[in-house]
């Protein structure tokens, strides 16, 4: 669940629009108290109007949903508790890391296909809509053309357009 | 803020813990804001992370879940 | 599972006014009229109390004259009555998995008192997210796999030969598996048996021969089982016996390994000779005490309740005392004095044998773990924490009380069985405090040592609960399981990762070579419908039945699109 | 409890008492008196309208009387069966006054008050007593001063107090307080009576009652018996508000109890009573102890004892992680007497054997960890069953058979055998279960033994 709190950040969501808590099935008043407090702050955060938030909700999704995460997320025990055939094992800090770092690239790969979807973009026109910076853009880009998931398809003067691939 | 606007949480809650504790808070008659709206589930590992997201897209302002 | 191409859904909405408490808080006229307008729905009953006897049959009655296919009832907590509900459909002949519970007062009408208006809302949102998910659900059947009539009792204790005893005394078929050439365990290396003071022989020898003697249970000692597959009701088992390899079905399995004694190797100067552990002081009591002996200290918490033990083996304290009385009894002028951080003497009987032993004149010094006892060559110095003060104890003998360790072979069997193991060794049980008896995935069974140190009353009390727990699916010949279980709904998808059979914390997960490759296969009998396979499958090729995603989806799109 | 409660193969007869037993080992025949509830099982569906409309308040026994209950009741609120019992003793209807409001509010007429206790005949092929324990009464220990001490309360009181469907809901006021409170709202009642009755003579003769007061005490209204009468409700009136104002400034420092204090050992290897230990109460109080902590971080426990008695699985490390992370102090040493200091906090003076000192602490609370008293029917449940009972008087039974009571085909589990914890009840009472189908099973006539 951090993941997800994670992604709802750094889209701009806010990771207060989730919360998970534990209760036992004797704390009756345990859970009135969350729900209060969790109801009184969603009516803080306003309306959630998922229009506004199309493109993050989306690759979102696809984040949450590609086998690459949901490998890793699967992974947490095998990889932090029980040791390899080396009898090495992950430092629980470094299993956070490494896990926040694929999560965000796959974010911000979704969203470039998501882009893509609706057309060719050069470079620059996808860091402006997705609101990142132009060389993460191309960073990822080059990953996504690795996979066949993006191809250039020519050129509008000198600025190279791209587009989508179905995988 | 409007003070006319009513939140609208989706809730998962476990049937062995959260939802059984709900249970008892309506036991005890203790009162708590009618947003959320309940799915049970076996536990709280089926709560699969896209469910929070999809619950985002639906039109809730909010997820909460319950283990 | 066959997929439902909207075949003409017919939902029956049964809105409960349980008497006041749910009628007396929401507006139940809204509520009938909306669910009305609800896609598929095509009866909204309203009555009194739908779980009374007239309740009941309004909704049988509403099952086969509109010829539902789906029924909901908003009421109460499913927590309650939702068998008493599907045990109703089944008898109007509706599947009982085509029923779903609409919770609109304990978790709505109760807790929403003062706010009629924003409850009635929630409760039509919840009716609309149980229509939405009702329309996608699809019939099941409990499922039944039989038992194969025999259990199987690994470690041949106390603790094992009562529970295989128990069990055939029954008439059921019992094969025993003890690893050593002879039966008896532990307490073939014990003296005598506190608080009664009887000779462990009597007692062992006596269950050894009813064993023995017992038509129904086939013994095997010097053997052991090496492999394992199945599940409840249907394990396969190869046993390694000095004749061969023996491959055996069995219904329930009970552990009964008991545990072994830690040897003190570097504490007090252990040298088993003058600094021996309690058991080998049994062993002298066996061969006979050297009645020279005049002083005797013992020194207890050896290795335990440390850093690398921090468990209190329970019955250490126990055999102290006793064998401190022996001593007295048989050289009533040595001197013995115990030193001690707590004297764990609980219950009614041990606190007796307590008290015996200070009239007997033993002493007790209570050490502080920080400043533990030093063993010299023919004394031992000691700082007495209640007085304050240093004092050397002559001891022509030392006796160490040590722990009760896991059994080394416990790790392995528990690989073979796959069954849990805790940080100290111990088999770990289902639950610590409701089923201290049983493991977390059924049809194994656990007592003894091999659980936690156990003395002779609990190892018996221990032996015949887990013979009378492993009773229960053989005495029923099959085992029904509510088919809320995971299955494998896009077996193209499935890529064998085995990702959740690592996770499932129950063992229902394998992995087995099909038509169609290596795929996983779910063990129906025993996954519990947690859903942690699902939710965590990188390939989304699991589905919990009852639970399907896209019953989920449905009831999450539903309860999103309701008026603010 | 629920599923005994579904279970097609048990039958659940509560509030009923075993009367006779005859015959033997695997052919019992059994007398039940059914104690009548003046509600009908089959038609009460556990509602529990009635109970919020009945007008009796009754010392709530499951809350150790800290609560109160309505004279119709549900033992506790999720007790199986639901079915609700009136209470005889209380029922204004049943003592002989007019009542009946819970017969109207019962939609589904469960209601009956003529029901009368019923007989009924068991044919059994084994019994097993699981009648459990009771717990020591204090106050048979003068020098804990247990009942002159508010604050000093018993480790099931104390249980109640933090459960969270107790009577505080789990908060920890102190009973010293929740005395105080409950005077509070005993005064605000009575001041809004005698205010309705100043209400009416003002109302009368359109004059404040304090302006009156004035007049009258400067001899304006001499010997007018209804001018006394309204003088003397006011003088009443102003004494009350006096009083509850004084509480009410007391009641704002109140304050949840953080120094709690648990005495182990009460009762328990103690010659006077029970010298035997009772196993279960050293782990109780570190339970208490750290749930404590968890509604209220700043609380200090210190648990008094000779040992500390923490044996069973994982128990050890539990008293370990209380002492680091719940600040929880373990005092070896045995306490002497309890006395009441300033502010209603019980003094605890005790004898600290390690420091060979003497000393006393004030607390919030104290909690004694009380033993387990064989129950007060066990000899009358004895002679019935014709069974031995130890001299403490338990059930006697032999280490080697555990379960097994004096009679053949009677058997024992739990604390009624002797005290034990959860763990080792259940696994005594899957252990009787065993015994008692393995001796039925024997009991069967030679054809019949063969198992498919």
């Amino acid at each position: 669940m951090e993941i997800v709190e994670h992604l709802l950040d750094i889209s701009g969501i806010g990771r207060n629009r989730m919360q998970l808590r534990w209760v036992s099935s004797a704390e009756g008043q345990l859970f009135a108290d969350y729900i209060t407090q969790f109801s009184e702050q969603t009516k803080e955060l306003g309306p959630f109007d998922p229009e506004q938030f199309k493109l993050p909700l989306t690759a979102i999704e696809q984040t949450l949903s590609s086998p690459r995460i949901r490998w890793l997320i699967g992974m947490t025990r095998e990889l932090t508790e029980i040791e390899n055939v080396y009898h090495e094992k992950l430092e629980e800090k470094d299993y956070k890391r490494l896990l926040k770092q694929a999560t965000e690239e796959e974010y911000h790969k979704a969203m470039i296909v998501e882009v893509l979807r609706k057309g060719p973009h050069s470079v620059h026109e996808m860091a402006k809509k997705i609101g990142l910076p132009i060389y993460t853009v191309s960073l990822r880009l080059n990953e996504l053309e690795k996979h066949g998931q993006a191809e250039l398809t020519g050129y509008d003067g000198s600025t190279p357009k791209f587009i989508g691939l179905a995988t | 803020m409007n003070k006319q606007f009513k939140p609208k949480i989706l809730s998962f809650l476990c049937n062995w813990c959260a939802y059984a504790a709900a249970d008892s808070a309506g036991v005890s008659r203790l009162q708590y804001p009618p947003a959320t709206r309940v799915i049970r589930t076996m536990c709280s590992a089926r709560v699969d992370p896209v469910y929070i997201v999809k619950g985002l897209e639906s039109g809730f302002d909010s997820v909460f879940v319950g283990g | 599972m066959p997929d439902m191409k909207d075949e003409d859904i017919r939902i029956g909405v049964f809105i409960c006014h349980c008497g006041s408490n749910i009628a007396g808080y929401l507006d139940m006229e809204e509520l009938s009229e909306y669910a009305e307008k609800l896609p598929h729905v095509t009866l909204v009953q309203r009555n009194l109390y739908s779980c009374s006897e007239a309740g009941i049959s309004e909704i049988k009655k509403g099952i086969m004259e509109h010829d539902l296919n789906r029924v909901i009832v908003a009421s109460c907590t499913p927590r309650t009555h939702e068998p008493l509900f599907r045990s109703s459909c089944a008898e109007a002949g509706l599947n009982p998995f085509l029923f779903e519970m609409v919770n609109i007062r304990d978790q709505c009408s109760w807790v929403h008192m003062q706010e009629r208006e924003d409850g009635t809302n929630k409760a039509k949102d919840q009716i609309r997210m149980g229509v939405a998910k009702a329309a996608l659900l699809e019939p099941q059947e409990p499922i039944m796999s039989d038992v194969q009539i025999r259990a199987l009792i690994i470690g041949g204790g106390i603790s094992g030969m009562t529970a295989a005893l128990s069990l055939a005394n029954r008439g059921y078929e019992v094969v025993l598996v003890e690893k050593e050439n002879k039966l008896g365990g532990m307490l073939n290396r014990v003296n005598k048996l506190g608080p009664t003071m009887t000779d462990a022989s009597d007692l062992v020898d006596g269950k050894i021969l009813e064993v023995t003697e017992h038509p129904h249970i086939t013994l095997f000692t010097s053997a052991k089982v090496n492999a394992a597959q199945g599940f409840i009701g249907k394990y396969q088992i190869d046993i390694e016996t000095e004749s061969g390899i023996k491959k055996i079905d069995f219904g329930v399995i009970l552990i009964a390994t008991g545990a072994s004694v830690y040897t003190p190797e570097g504490l007090y100067g252990y040298d088993g000779q003058r600094i021996i552990t309690q058991l080998e002081m049994e062993r002298l009591f066996k061969k006979g005490l050297d009645p020279g002996i005049k002083n005797i200290v013992m020194i207890q918490c050896v290795g335990s309740r440390n850093e690398d033990r921090p468990y209190c083996s329970r019955i250490c304290c126990q055999t102290a005392v006793k064998n401190a009385i022996l001593v007295k009894d048989q050289i009533p002028e040595a001197k013995v004095s115990i030193l001690y951080r707590d004297m764990q003497m609980y219950g009614v009987e041990n606190e007796e044998m307590f008290r015996d032993s200070r009239a007997k004149g033993i002493r007790y010094i209570n050490y502080d773990p920080a400043r533990p006892p030093e063993v010299e060559s023919n004394h031992v110095r000691v700082y007495h924490a209640l007085l304050g003060r240093e004092m050397s104890l002559s001891a022509d003998l030392v006796v160490l009380s040590t722990p009760l360790i896991a059994h080394e072979d416990a790790t392995e069997i528990s690989q073979i069985l796959r069954v849990p193991i805790d940080e100290n060794g111990f088999f770990l049980e289902g639950h610590v405090k409701l089923r201290p008896l049983d493991f977390a995935t059924d049809g194994i069974f656990l007592c003894g040592s091999a659980h936690f140190p156990a003395n002779i009353r609990e190892a018996v009390a221990q032996g015949l609960g887990a013979a009378s727990r492993a009773s229960i699916p053989l005495s029923q010949g099959s085992v029904v399981v509510e088919p809320i279980i995971s299955f494998l709904a896009n077996e193209d998808a499935c890529i064998a990762c085995g990702l959740c059979v690592a996770l499932c914390p129950y063992g229902a997960l394998e992995i087995q070579k099909t038509a169609k490759g290596e795929k996983v296969h779910v063990i129906d009998v025993a996954c519990k419908g947690c859903g942690c396979c699902a939710a965590a499958c990188p390939q989304n090729a699991l589905d919990i039945n009852h639970f399907r995603d896209r019953q989920i989806f449905a009831a999450i799109e539903a309860g999103g699109a309701g008026a603010r | 409890m629920l599923d005994v409660g579904r279970h097609p193969n048990i039958e659940l007869l509560a509030y009923s008492e075993v009367e006779k037993i005859e015959g033997q080992a695997a052919d019992f025949r059994v007398t039940v008196r059914r104690k009548a509830r003046y509600v009908e099982e089959d038609k009460c569906t556990g509602c529990g309208a009635c109970a919020e409309k009945c007008p009796t308040d009754v010392p709530d026994a499951f809350n150790e009387g800290l609560g109160t209950r309505k004279a119709i009741y549900n033992y506790f609120a999720q007790g199986i069966p639901s079915t609700h019992t009136i209470d005889a003793d209380y029922c204004r209807q049943l003592i002989g006054k007019k009542c009946g409001i819970c017969e109207k509010t019962c939609q589904a007429d469960a209601i009956n008050f003529d029901q009368e206790d019923r007989i009924i005949q068991l044919d059994v092929g084994a019994i097993i007593v699981a009648a459990g324990y009771d717990v020591f009464d204090p106050s048979l220990i003068p020098e804990y001063r247990y009942k002159e001490i508010s604050n000093v309360v018993t480790a099931i009181e104390f249980e109640r107090l933090l459960s969270a469907s107790g009577p505080t809901g789990g908060h920890l006021d102190r009973p010293s307080d929740r005395a105080v409170q409950a005077e509070i709202a005993e005064l605000e009642k009575r001041a809004k009576k005698s205010q309705r009755a100043l209400d009416k003579f003002e109302k009368k003769y359109e004059e404040g009652s304090g302006k009156f007061y004035e007049n009258y005490k400067a001899g304006q209204y001499k010997d007018d018996e209804d001018y006394k009468k309204w003088a003397d409700k006011y003088a009443g009136h102003l004494a009350i508000v006096e009083t509850l104002n004084t509480l009410k400034r007391k009641a704002e420092t109140f304050a949840v109890a953080k120094r709690l204090a648990f005495i182990q050992c009460v009762g328990s290897r103690d010659f006077r009573f029970y010298p035997f230990c009772s196993g279960y109460c050293c782990m109780h109080s570190i339970k208490e102890a750290i749930i404590a902590h968890e509604h209220e971080p700043e609380t200090q426990s210190t648990i008094f004892g000779m040992d500390i008695r923490a044996v069973g699985k994982g128990f050890e490390e539990y008293k370990a992680r209380g002492g680091n992370k719940s600040e929880i102090s373990y005092m070896r040493g045995r306490v002497a007497e309890i006395t009441e200091g300033s502010g209603n906090n019980p003094i605890v003076t005790y004898e600290n054997t390690l420091e060979r000192k003497v000393e006393s602490q004030e607390f919030d609370m104290v909690i004694l960890a009380t033993a387990c008293a064989p129950t007060k029917a066990v000899f009358e449940l004895a002679k019935i069953l014709g069974i031995e009972l130890d001299k403490y008087n338990f059930v006697k039974t032999n280490p080697q058979s555990p379960v097994d009571t004096s009679v053949p085909g009677i058997f024992v589990c739990g604390c009624a055998g002797s005290p034990m914890d959860v763990p080792e009840s259940v696994a005594q009472a899957s252990s009787a279960a065993g015994r008692a189908a393995e001796m039925v099973f024997q009991s069967q006539p030679e054809k019949e033994k063969a198992v498919a």
